[in-house]
């Protein structure tokens, strides 16, 4: 059976790509050389996991899906996904791949366990996943990739607790798969930020790394903030948070932060934290043998 | 320049929500279509061709010919689209962030990030 | 505050379109005669009914959305929905009218509580509700349309059992919706009926005599078949029937069938059903005072 | 031709289902494009250079060529697609389910409905 090896949350941002390909180029900026060193443990980390299939949970910020027909819930099932042209043209980097019989297993449980997806077998794949792909991963990319996607474009977004319960399907779902494989969850929003209006900036790194420091052993308390407080607090755009926790509750109750990182480069609160699941024999008893 | 607070008002803050996508839907669907190539240069040889293909009224042209990012976010454009327009004008993020906050992008730039230290528990 | 006055549940097929229309020119052939005269007291129901406010759940057949990006669960949400040129070209009636106000309410209430619905602001609707509307008004159309499309297409299809948490959720939506307004629930989707491989054209009158028999006070009965022997018993679209549940579900649990009838034309159940709510001061108490 | 059964394997039941619909990824596209009169109008004038616009492979193509229904949806096609393009060479569902049945459409028109009964209660 597959199992659970861990979960990354993570920020993303289109800049966060952009100082990326300039930082390999000519070397990092000064205010993104921090993010550049913090994430290197984590690449290390996901190396050493050796995942067979990667899933991640992100948000499309138009690229992808428009306003005509915009999913509260999408996932990805295809041998492979494009890059979005974000309007600058893609990035020198190649197709995610996908595994489409994983896609359609984990598809078909989320289905009948009364998640209403939407089903796409074209997904092109916006900074969401590509800006910090290249952080956590040399090309070709590791492993099958399935993007779950989640509107925090257009009110009424997913709330807290629904992406909860969508990390708790998901986990059951992967973890019924039946081969052998090692599986990684990675979530991605960003933390506190607001691009819009004359809050335009904001940046509350107290409410950042309130959010890391709980989100291991306290998610309750931090699902007990409201959305829009999140947003009152840290930024319209902070609203991305509540995706970690899909990430956080597809994992079980015994794994253990293993790396966590906070830094401002400029308006996007970036962070980054890693959770490892203990080895199997453990987790079986831990979680009552499941 | 004011210190970003913690309300959820305009202009502070917009929030997109459903109404607001109903009123923005010309708005938005022009200004995504600036993510093909093609049509960026089709609209930057012709604007006003370009903008009655889709259909824009009147006041949503006008906030156009005046790169007035706060009307046009006020009028219902979602900032994910406004910033394929801003960018096929040779643009970015912090001219409309500025032009929101009434200073310039420079000095939107160096304003970033804008720390408020809120009452949230530090862990 | 609105209230849900009764609600609907009627098949559909392209066939039973183009019998309209050939129908009103020249007469309807024999075999459609029967559904022509079945559905007259319906019509009747509903211009009584004076609804200002019409939800229909339905299903697309790849005339709107494909399998690029299929929901299983879609809202339209604007203030008209174009006809979906199935590849004959759209027939001679109008657009239907939305009223997206009520439709950004129902919207949010039912993404807040847990429907992760794919929003669409531009939707196209096909014979799933253009084949039988002209049965049940005439132009211009009575009321404000509020499609829900729900995925009948590919499997995984949603559950019998979300569609009746839809349809629960979505008549709570609708009671707690501001303006004075009476609202009348439609649910479509054919009876019996296969359409491809060599059951083709299967057609079970005791299924769907026995759905219509227990849809009012034995719903909890029809709920424990499992949508795949629907699918069995009735043919492979007979699982649309499970669409029913979701108008069944917005109702009362005091609804009384005031018109019932049932046909097999040619390939497809004909079937249509219409529930009404006691007036509301008896509805007020049987419900607890809701 | 055969009473319909109550049974769901193939080739009396065709499911539509997740690893289906990867397989008939091509074949729905092509047949799907056909709702727009322009492209059935391209098809008709010329099958091949329209069908390598869409990729099909070797076999797809000539189960469209064979008018192969039943191979079409074995091989993935859904039947609302390949009904576009059944509809596009001037054939109908019965031209289908005939082909699924091994008759000819007249005959599966006049079979229809075929009714069956099961120990369904009558209620
Ligand atoms: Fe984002
Ligand atoms: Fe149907």
């Amino acid at each position: 059976m597959a199992e659970i090896i861990g979960g990354i949350g993570i920020s993303h941002t289109p800049s966060m790509g952009m100082a990326f390909d300039a930082g390999m180029r000519d070397g990092f900026a000064p205010e993104w050389q921090p993010w550049y060193e913090g994430t290197r443990a984590v690449k290390g980390w996901l190396a050493d996991a050796r995942p067979d299939q990667i899933v991640v949970i992100y948000n499309d910020h138009l690229n992808h899906f428009e306003f005509d027909a915009y999913p509260t819930l999408a996932i990805g099932v295809s041998n492979s996904f494009r890059q979005a042209d974000e309007g600058w043209g893609p990035r020198a980097f190649p197709d995610l791949p996908g595994d489409s019989d994983f896609g359609w297993f984990v598809t078909e449980r989320l289905v009948h366990g009364g998640f209403d997806m939407t089903v796409c077998q074209d997904l092109a794949v916006d900074h969401g996943i590509y800006s910090w792909l290249p952080y956590l991963a040399d090309t070709p990319w590791p492993a099958p990739i399935l993007p779950i996607a989640v509107n925090m474009v257009r009110h009424p977004l997913p709330t807290s607790q629904r992406l909860w319960q969508l990390g708790n399907a998901l986990g059951e779902a992967v973890r019924a798969y039946e081969p052998d494989q090692r599986i990684v969850v990675i979530a991605t929003g960003g933390m506190s930020h607001q691009i819009s209006g004359g809050r335009f900036g904001m940046a509350n790194e107290g409410l950042d790394r309130f959010f890391l420091a709980h989100l291991q052993d306290d998610a309750a308390r931090l699902l007990a903030i409201p959305q829009r407080e999140l947003m009152r607090l840290g930024g319209t755009e902070a609203a991305e948070l509540s995706i970690w926790f899909a990430m956080r509750a597809a994992l079980s109750s015994t794994v253990r932060e293993v790396h966590r990182f906070h830094t401002f480069p400029k308006i996007t609160g970036c962070g980054v934290i890693v959770f490892e699941e203990p080895p199997v024999v453990t987790d079986a008893i831990a979680v009552g043998g499941r | 320049m004011r210190d970003p607070s913690f309300d959820m008002e305009e202009p502070g803050t917009f929030i997109f929500d459903g109404p607001r996508s109903t009123a923005g839907m010309r708005l938005n669907r022009f200004a995504l279509s600036l993510k093909q190539p093609s049509n960026r240069a089709t609209f930057l040889a012709d604007p006003d061709a370009f903008m009655n293909r889709w259909d824009l009224t009147e006041r949503e042209r006008s906030l156009v010919e005046a790169r007035d990012w706060t009307g046009l976010l006020a009028a219902g454009g979602h900032l994910q689209a406004i910033l394929k327009l801003a960018a096929t004008l040779g643009l970015n993020l912090y001219h409309i962030g500025a032009h929101n906050c009434g200073v310039d992008a420079h000095q939107m730039m160096h304003a970033c990030p804008r720390r408020v230290v809120s009452d949230m528990p530090h862990g």
